[in-house]
C-alpha cells in the first residue's frame, strides 16, 4: 500500500510540476488583440549600455506606432524584453524565454556573440529574427531564421581601412578586446583591407575587465603609429579616450559603430583627442525622428537614464526604431503575425521611408547597405559632426 | 637612457597602480591578519567609494564629497563586518569566506541596479587630472601624487600600529585572537578599527584610482580587488609594508609585461606570481611563519 | 635490566620554534609490551615529543626508531649546529621525514589531548576511517561496488562492530560521535586508534576530565587492551594515580628538558621531580 | 511525531527505478511533443548545473578543499569537447580568422560513417569522456603544487588558475585550435532534453556512490579533521589528489554538456563569477548533500532564468511597480541568498540526502508539523527572547568589567601582561626575542 502511495506521490508531483510550471507553446493567436515583438538585448555586462540604447529605440518606435493593421485588423503591439547580460550562457535562456511568452519575432542583439549563441535556439523554434546591430557575419551565415538590417563586419572593416589610408595614415595600433568576437572580427577585417592597402599593423588585445589602458596608449605612441584603431566596447571606449588625453596620444582614434555613443563625446569634450568612428545613421538626417525621440526622452527620466543622462542620439537607437517598423511591415507582408509565416514573408520584403535608409534583405539575411557614415567628435560641443559618406570600394 | 626614455611611461603607470593597489591591499592585509578573512567585498567597498562620489560631485563641493565619500565606506565596511562577519565567527572558515562572496555578489547586483548596468563616468577633480611632463613620458598629476600620498599614508599608519595602544591590541589580537580576549582586549572594537582603516584607505584609493581610469561599472571594483589580495599575499598576508611592496611590484610589472607586449597574459600574470609566491614561499616576502596548533 | 626488545626510541630530540625550546634533548625507550609515562607539567612539552614522534612536527634535532629502525632523523651540521641546543655534534645524516599516515602504517597510532573525533561522522564511521588505510581496493572498485570490495567492506564492518563491543560503545554504533558523552569520546578516540592495527600506542591524557572511579576502570582497560592487542604504550597524564598504578617505567619533562626517569617508586623519591612539581602551579 | 518509517530493500530500488524511468519518460515527452520550451530549457541548463555543484560539493563540502577554480575547468572540459566535434565542412566557417583551424575532421563524423546512428552518439561520447579526462589530467598537474595549500589560500590559488585558463584559451597564438576570441560554434549538440539529464544523472550517481565508498569516508575524515584524518594512516595529499581529480573530470564533463546546451561557446564567460553562481548553489542546497545541490541546482535556475524574470520587466506575479526594472531580478536574488547564508546556513538539505524513508515521513508528517508550527514558532521566539535578555546581562557584565579593568589600568596595572609560551601554541618566525 505504501508504496503505491509513494509512486503516486512522485508521479503527481513530478506532473504538477511540469504542467503547473507548463502551459502549451501554442503559436499566435489571430482572435487576440495583440501582437507580441520580442526584444532581446543586453541590460547588463560589457554590452549593457549599447544594448539599452538599442532597446530605447524600440521603445520610442513602439509609442509612436502602437498598432499595427494586419489582414484588416488592428493589433495592440506589444514589447517582452529580456537581459541577455552580454552573456553566451545567459542568452539561450532569455532567448528561450521570449519564445515562451509567443512573441511573433525577435529583435536584437547588440553585439554578435550572443546573437549567434541564440541563432540555434531560434532555428529550433523556427523563429525570425532581425538583427539590430550585431555585425559578425556569423550571425545569419547559418541560420535562415536570423535577418538583419545593419551593415557587416567585413563591410565596416573596410571602410575604416579605406578612409584611414586615404587620410595619410600607414600604420596603425589596433587594440581589440579578449574574448570579444565583436573587437577580434571587426580587427581582423581592418587588418586584411588596410594591408591589403599597404599599411602596416601593430596588434594588442586588452583581458576582461581591463580598465587601465595607459600602457596600452604607450605603446602606440611607442610604435610610432598614426592611427589608433580600437573598435571595443563603449565601456573601453571612456577609459580610452581618457588615457589619451593625459598623454597625449597625438594620432586620431578610429573606430566602429559601437563607439557612436553620446557617453564618448562626453569623455571626448573639452580634450585634443580626436575621434572618428562609422556608423549607421546621422543625427539630423530624419530631423522629425530627432526631436521626437529627444521630446520622448526629456519626459519619460528612466528612458533618459538608460541614454546616459542626455538626449544625445546613439545610431543604435535609431536602428532600433527601424527595426521595430520592419517588423511590423513584416506582419503586414504576412497577413499574419504567426513566426513561421512572417519568417516567410522575411526575404522579399522591402522596407522604405526608414530613418537610416531603406531595408531589403540579400539570400544571407542580411540587409543590401553599400555606404557607412563616417563621423567626428566635436571636442568643443561633444558632439558628433558628419563627415562624409563612404563606401567600400 | 633610451632604454629608460622608452621604458618610463610604463614604470609611471606602474608605479601609480601600484600605489593605488596599496592602498586598497591593506584593508585585505588588515583584515586577513585578525579575521583570517579574505574580505572578497573589499574590492566592492572600493568600487562603491567611486559610485557614491559620482552621486555627490553633483550636488556638494570637492572636498565635502570626498570626505563623504570616506565616510561612507567606513560605514558600509563596518556594516558588512557587522551583518556579515561577526555572527559567522564561530562558524568554520568556509562559511564566513562564503559570507564574504555573498556580500560581494550583493554589493555588485545592487550597483547594477542602481546605475542600471551603465559606466558610469568618474567626476574629473582638476589638478588630479592635469597632464604634466616627465622626461619623455605625458601623464596625469594623480600618476606622481598617488605613490607619494601612498608612502605617507602607510608610514602614518605604521606609526598609528606600533606606536599607539589600539595598534598594540591589533597586533595582540592578530597573534592570538582567543588569548587576547582572554587579556581583556575588546576583540570587536579592534575589528571595527581595523575596517575603518582598511576601507577609509580603499575610499582614497578609489578616487586617486578613478581619477586616472573614469570609467566605473559595477565589476570595477572586481579586478583591482583580487590584484591588491594578490599583492598582500605577495608581502606576506598580515604585514602592512609586505602589501604595499608586493602593490608596487604587481602595478610595474603588469605595466612592464603588457609594454613588452605581452598583453593577453597581463592579468594571468598576477596570478602566475601569486602561485609562484604560494609554492616557493608561502607566508610572503615579509610574513610570519606559524604553526597549526594539534 | 629491561631485555624486551626496544620498539621505540627517541635519541637526542630537540623541537625548537623559533626561541622557544620545547622539547630539549630528550632520550626515551619503550619495550616491548612495556607501558611507559611521560609526565611534567603543563608546557613541558609532552605533546610536542608525540607530535614528534607521529611526524607531525620534523624535529629541529635528533632521530625516532620505531621497531629498530631510524625513520625520522635530523642532525644538521654547519652553523645550524651550535644554534640549536641538541648536542650530538659531529654526527650528520641526511634530514629523514615521515609523514603522520606513514608512520601510523609502522604501527603507531594515537589519540589526542583535545579529542579530535570526526564530528560529522558516526561512531561507526569514526573506526572505520582508521581501517581505510589497510583496505586493497582502489576507487573504481569500491565505487562499483566490486565483489572484493564488499567483501573488505563486510568485513571491516564487522571487525569495527566487534572492536566497538570491546569499548563499551556498540549500542551506540549509529550515534553521531559528538553526541558522546566525554568518557564515551576517549573511549572512541582509543577504539579508533586501534582500528589502525597498531604496535605502539600513544595515549594523551586519556584520563582527562576522569573521576576517581572512571581512571580506575580506564587504568584496567588500558592493561586489558595491552594484553588483548600485543600493546606497547607510551601515554602522557596528569593523574598520578593512573601513572604510577599501571606504567612500569616513567619520564619526568620539565620546560621541554628531561629531568628524571626511572620506575614509579624511584621518580616519586627524586627531589627533582618534587621540585617540578611542588614548585609548578600543579 | 517521529514515526520511523522503514521500508524494504526491495521496495525502496522499485520505487528508485520506477521513479527514475517516470522522470525520463516525462522529460523526453515534454521535449519531444514540443512541450513548454522554457520548462525543458530549465531541465537541460538545471541537469548540467547540478551535475556541476555536486562536483563541487564533492571538493568543497564533502572533503574539505575550498576550490574556485570550477569555471576554470569546465571551460577546458567545454573547448576540448567541442574542438574535436565541429563538422569537417563547417570549420572554414568557424575559425575563419584562423583559415579553417589546425583540426580538420570531426570524430562524429568519422564514427557516424563508420557506425551509423551509434557512431554519432559515440562520437559525442567520446570527447566527452575525453574533455573530462583531460581536465582530470590538467587537475592532477594544478593539483600537485596547489594542494598542499591551506584553505583560503588554496581558494585563491584555484581562482587564479581559472584566471590563467581563461587567458591561455583567448590567445591568439592558439587561435588554429582554440579559435581564440571568437567563439566556436557548429559542434554536435543533443537532440533531447533526455540527453543531459542521463549523463548528469549517471554522473550524480558516481559521484553518491563515491561518497558513500570507503574512499568517501576518508574524505570526510580529511573534511572534519586533517590531523586526526592523517594519524588514522589516510594519506592526505593522495586523498585530496584523487577528489581534486574526480571533481575536476565531473566539472570538465559539465562544461562539455553546458557547450552543448549553449550551442555556441566562447572563453568570457567562464569567469569568477560563475564559480560563485555554482558555489552559491552549493550552499543554498546544503554544503555537505548531493541531493541538496541537484534540487538548489534546479531551483537556481528556475528563479534566475526563469520565474523571476517579471522583477526585471516590470511585472511580477501580476504586480507591476517602477522598481521593478533591469537588475532588480539580481538584487532580490542576492537577498535571498545573503538570508540563506546568514540565517539558513544548513542551506535546503544540511547535510541529508534523498531517501524515501525520509520523503515519505516528511509528507506524513507534515500535518502534524504544520499543527505544530504556531507552537513551534512561539517557543523558538520565547527562547530568542531568553537569549537577547541574556546576552543583554551579559553585556552589561562586560561592561562592567571593562569598568574594573580601566580602574585596574587607572592604578597602574598594565593592560596585558607578555604571552606565556605554549609548546603548541602558534608560534610565530619572526620578531624573535
Amino acid at each position: 500500500m505504501k508504496k503505491v502511495l509513494a509512486l503516486f506521490v512522485t508521479l503527481t508531483m513530478v506532473l504538477v510540476f511540469c504542467v503547473g510550471c507548463g502551459g502549451s507553446s501554442a503559436s499566435w493567436d489571430p482572435e487576440g488583440d495583440t501582437i507580441t515583438i520580442g526584444v532581446f538585448e543586453p541590460a547588463s555586462g560589457d554590452n549593457g549600455a549599447g544594448g539599452k540604447q538599442e532597446t530605447l529605440g524600440v521603445q520610442y518606435a513602439n509609442k509612436v506606432q502602437p498598432t499595427v493593421e494586419v489582414n484588416g485588423k488592428e493589433y495592440n503591439v506589444k514589447l517582452e524584453i529580456v537581459d541577455n547580460e552580454s552573456d553566451n550562457s545567459k542568452a539561450v535562456t532569455a532567448v528561450q524565454n521570449l519564445i515562451s511568452q509567443n512573441v511573433s519575432i525577435v529583435l536584437g542583439s547588440y553585439g554578435s556573440a550572443v546573437s549567434i549563441a541564440a541563432a540555434d535556439t531560434l532555428a529550433d523554434a523556427n523563429m525570425p529574427a532581425i538583427g539590430i546591430t550585431c555585425t559578425n557575419p556569423q550571425v545569419t551565415a547559418d541560420c535562415e531564421q536570423y535577418f538583419r538590417i545593419c551593415f557587416l563586419d567585413p563591410f565596416q572593416g573596410t571602410v575604416l581601412a579605406n578612409y584611414a589610408y586615404e587620410n595619410g595614415m600607414r600604420k596603425a595600433y589596433c587594440l581589440s578586446k579578449l574574448g570579444d568576437d565583436y573587437s577580434a572580427g571587426l580587427v581582423n577585417y581592418f587588418k586584411e583591407a588596410f594591408t591589403a592597402l599597404g599599411g602596416e599593423i601593430v596588434e594588442e588585445q586588452f583581458p576582461d575587465k581591463n580598465t587601465d589602458f595607459t600602457s596600452y596608449v604607450a605603446n602606440a605612441k611607442k610604435a610610432g603609429c598614426d592611427v589608433f584603431f580600437s573598435p571595443v566596447s563603449i565601456e573601453a571606449a571612456v577609459n580610452i579616450v581618457d588615457q589619451a588625453q593625459a598623454q597625449s596620444l597625438g594620432m586620431p582614434i578610429l573606430a566602429g559603430d559601437t563607439w557612436d555613443s553620446n557617453m564618448v563625446t562626453a569623455a571626448a569634450k573639452g580634450t585634443d583627442v580626436e575621434v572618428v568612428v562609422t556608423t549607421f545613421y546621422q543625427e539630423g538626417g530624419n530631423p522629425e525622428f530627432d526631436e521626437g525621440i529627444k521630446a520622448w526622452m526629456k519626459e519619460d527620466s528612466d528612458a533618459l537614464t538608460n541614454n546616459g543622462g542626455n538626449t544625445d542620439l546613439a545610431a543604435v537607437t535609431a536602428m532600433g526604431y527601424d527595426a521595430y517598423f520592419v517588423a511590423l511591415e513584416a506582419f503586414k507582408a504576412a497577413g499574419t503575425a504567426n513566426p513561421s509565416d512572417v519568417l516567410a514573408a522575411l526575404p522579399s520584403l522591402e522596407v522604405k521611408g526608414l530613418v537610416c535608409g531603406d531595408v531589403t534583405f540579400n539570400e544571407t539575411g542580411d540587409a543590401n547597405k553599400t555606404e557607412a557614415f563616417v563621423k567626428k567628435c566635436n571636442n568643443e560641443k561633444g558632439v558628433w559632426e558628419f563627415l562624409k559618406k563612404q563606401a567600400a570600394e | 637612457m633610451g632604454i629608460i626614455q622608452t621604458w618610463l611611461p610604463y614604470i609611471l603607470a606602474g608605479i601609480a597602480v601600484g600605489g593605488q593597489y596599496a592602498l586598497i591591499a591593506i584593508g585585505y592585509t588588515m583584515v586577513y591578519g585578525i579575521l583570517r578573512l579574505i574580505n572578497f567585498a573589499h574590492g566592492d567597498v572600493f568600487m562603491w567609494s567611486g559610485l557614491i562620489m559620482i552621486y555627490l560631485i553633483t550636488v556638494l563641493p570637492l572636498w565635502l564629497s570626498i570626505v563623504i565619500v570616506i565616510a561612507f565606506a567606513i560605514v558600509l565596511g563596518t556594516t558588512i563586518e557587522k551583518v556579515a562577519y561577526r555572527p559567522l565567527r564561530s562558524a568554520p572558515r568556509m562559511s564566513i569566506m562564503i559570507s564574504a562572496i555573498g556580500v560581494s555578489y550583493f554589493l555588485q547586483n545592487i550597483a547594477l541596479y542602481v546605475t542600471g548596468g551603465l559606466t558610469k563616468t568618474y567626476p574629473s577633480i582638476g589638478f588630479l587630472q592635469k597632464t604634466v611632463h616627465i622626461g619623455s613620458a605625458t601623464t596625469k598629476m594623480v600618476t606622481l601624487i598617488t605613490p607619494i600620498l601612498t608612502i605617507v599614508l602607510v608610514v602614518l599608519l605604521v606609526l598609528l600600529i606600533k606606536k599607539t595602544k589600539i595598534g598594540m591590541a591589533m597586533r595582540a589580537v592578530s597573534r592570538d585572537f582567543e588569548t587576547s580576549s582572554l587579556m581583556g582586549i575588546d576583540i570587536n572594537r579592534v575589528i571595527t578599527v581595523t575596517f575603518v582603516i582598511g576601507c577609509g584607505l580603499a575610499a582614497i584609493g578609489s578616487v586617486l584610482y578613478f581619477s586616472n581610469y573614469t570609467g566605473i561599472n559595477p565589476m570595477s571594483g572586481a579586478m583591482p580587488g583580487l590584484k591588491a589580495f594578490v599583492a598582500a599575499v605577495f608581502g606576506g598576508i598580515g604585514s602592512v609594508p609586505g602589501a604595499v611592496v608586493g602593490a608596487f611590484v604587481i602595478g610595474i610589472c603588469e605595466n612592464l609585461i603588457k609594454g613588452a607586449g605581452w598583453t593577453t597574459f597581463s592579468d594571468a600574470f598576477t596570478f602566475v606570481l601569486l602561485i609562484i609566491i604560494l609554492m616557493v614561499k608561502p607566508t610572503g616576502l615579509f610574513g610570519e611563519k606559524n604553526i597549526d596548533k594539534v | 635490566m629491561d631485555n624486551r626488545e626496544v620498539v621505540l626510541k627517541l635519541s637526542d630530540v630537540t623541537m625548537q620554534f623559533g626561541g622557544v625550546v620545547a622539547v630539549d634533548n630528550l632520550n626515551l625507550k619503550v619495550h616491548k609490551n612495556e607501558i611507559v609515562g611521560l609526565i611534567g607539567p603543563n608546557g613541558a612539552g609532552k605533546t610536542t615529543a608525540f607530535n614528534v614522534i607521529t611526524g607531525v612536527y620534523e624535529p629541529t634535532n635528533g632521530n625516532v626508531e620505531i621497531n629498530g629502525e631510524v625513520v625520522i632523523e635530523n642532525y644538521p651540521q654547519g652553523k645550524m649546529k651550535d644554534t640549536y641546543k641538541g648536542r650530538n655534534q659531529g654526527v650528520y645524516t641526511e634530514v629523514k621525514t615521515m609523514l603522520p599516515d606513514k608512520v601510523t602504517k609502522l604501527g603507531v597510532a594515537r589519540t589526542f589531548q583535545n579529542i579530535r573525533l570526526f564530528k560529522g561522522m558516526t561512531v561507526l564511521e569514526n573506526v572505520l576511517v582508521a581501517m581505510h588505510m589497510n583496505q586493497k581496493q582502489n576507487v573504481f572498485g569500491s565505487v562499483f561496488r566490486s565483489p572484493t570490495a564488499r567483501r573488505e567492506e563486510a568485513a571491516m564492518r564487522e571487525e569495527a562492530l566487534e572492536l566497538l563491543k570491546k569499548v563499551d560503545l556498540y549500542e551506540n554504533r549509529n550515534d553521531m560521535s559528538t553526541s558522546l558523552p566525554y568518557g564515551k569520546q576517549r573511549h572512541l578516540e582509543i577504539a579508533r586508534a586501534l582500528a589502525t592495527h597498531p604496535s605502539i600506542l600513544l595515549l594523551d591524557e586519556p584520563a582527562a576530565g576522569m573521576n576517581p572511579q572512571e581512571s580506575d576502570d580506564l587504568m584496567r582497560f588500558i592493561g586489558r587492551i595491552r594484553d588483548e592487542f600485543d600493546l606497547s604504550i607510551l601515554m602522557i597524564e596528569h593523574h598520578m594515580q593512573v601513572i604510577m598504578g599501571i606504567c612500569e617505567h616513567i619520564y619526568v619533562l620539565n620546560y621541554g628538558g628531561q629531568i628524571a626517569d626511572g620506575t614509579p617508586e624511584e621518580i616519586q623519591a627524586n627531589p627533582a621531580v618534587i621540585e617540578a612539581y611542588l614548585g609548578g602551579d600543579e | 511525531m517521529n514515526n520511523e518509517i522503514t521500508l524494504k530493500k526491495k521496495t525502496k530500488s522499485l520505487l528508485s527505478v520506477a521513479s527514475i524511468l517516470a522522470i525520463l519518460v516525462i522529460v523526453y515527452f515534454i521535449d519531444d511533443m514540443g512541450g513548454n520550451g522554457m520548462l525543458v530549457t530549465v531541465i537541460e541548463k538545471g541537469a548540467v548545473y547540478a551535475l556541476v555543484a555536486a562536483s563541487m560539493n564533492l571538493l568543497n563540502g564533502f572533503t574539505g578543499l575550498f576550490s574556485l577554480g570550477q569555471a576554470g575547468f569546465m571551460l577546458i572540459g567545454a573547448y576540448s569537447y567541442a574542438i574535436f566535434t565541429i563538422p569537417a565542412g563547417s570549420h572554414a566557417a568557424v575559425y575563419q580568422y584562423f583559415d579553417g583551424g589546425l583540426i580538420q575532421w570531426s570524430l562524429v563524423e568519422i564514427l557516424e560513417g563508420k557506425l551509423g546512428i551509434f557512431g554519432h552518439y559515440l562520437g559525442m561520447i567520446i570527447p566527452m569522456l575525453f574533455a573530462g579526462l583531460f581536465v582530470a589530467l590538467i587537475a592532477y598537474l594544478i593539483g600537485i603544487p596547489v594542494l598542499r595549500l591551506k584553505s583560503d589560500y588554496l581558494a585563491i590559488a584555484t581562482l587564479g588558475f581559472a584566471e590563467i585558463l581563461r587567458a591561455f584559451f583567448q590567445w591568439n597564438t592558439l587561435g588554429p585550435i582554440t579559435n581564440a576570441s571568437n567563439v566556436l560554434r557548429k559542434y554536435a549538440v543533443y537532440k533531447n532534453a533526455i540527453f543531459p539529464v542521463i549523463i548528469a544523472g549517471l554522473c550524480i550517481a558516481f559521484i553518491m556512490l563515491l561518497i558513500n565508498s570507503t574512499y568517501g569516508r576518508a574524505f570526510r575524515a580529511i573534511r572534519d579533521d586533517e590531523i586526526a584524518a592523517e594519524a588514522m594512516g589516510v594519506n592526505l595529499f593522495k586523498h585530496k589528489e584523487m577528489a581534486f581529480v574526480i571533481s575536476s573530470f565531473f566539472a570538465g564533463i559539465g562544461g562539455a554538456l553546458l557547450a552543448m546546451f549553449q550551442t555556441t561557446i566562447n572563453a568570457t564567460p567562464f569567469a569568477t563569477t560563475m564559480t560563485y553562481e555554482i558555489l552559491l548553489m552549493v550552499v543554498i542546497g546544503g554544503i555537505g548533500s548531493i541531493t541538496g545541490s541537484v534540487i538548489a541546482a534546479f531551483l537556481f535556475t528556475a528563479c534566475s532564468e526563469w520565474w523571476l524574470r517579471g522583477l526585471d520587466a516590470g511585472m511580477w506575479l501580476g504586480i507591476s511597480s517602477p522598481i521593478f526594472r533591469a537588475g532588480f531580478r539580481k538584487v532580490v536574488f542576492a537577498v535571498i541568498i545573503m538570508l540563506i547564508v546568514l540565517f539558513a546556513a544548513q542551506g535546503i538539505m544540511g547535510t541529508k540526502e534523498f531517501s524515501w524513508e525520509g520523503l515519505i515521513s516528511w509528507f506524513k508528517n507534515l500535518p502534524e508539523n504544520l499543527k505544530a508550527w504556531p507552537a513551534k514558532h512561539k517557543a523558538k521566539s520565547e527562547a530568542k527572547k531568553k537569549e537577547r535578555a541574556a546576552a543583554k546581562a551579559a553585556k552589561l557584565k562586560a561592561k562592567e568589567d571593562k569598568k574594573n579593568s580601566e580602574a585596574k589600568k587607572a592604578s597602574g596595572e598594565k593592560l596585558f601582561t607578555p604571552l606565556e609560551t605554549f609548546d603548541h601554541v602558534v608560534v610565530f618566525d619572526k620578531e624573535g626575542r
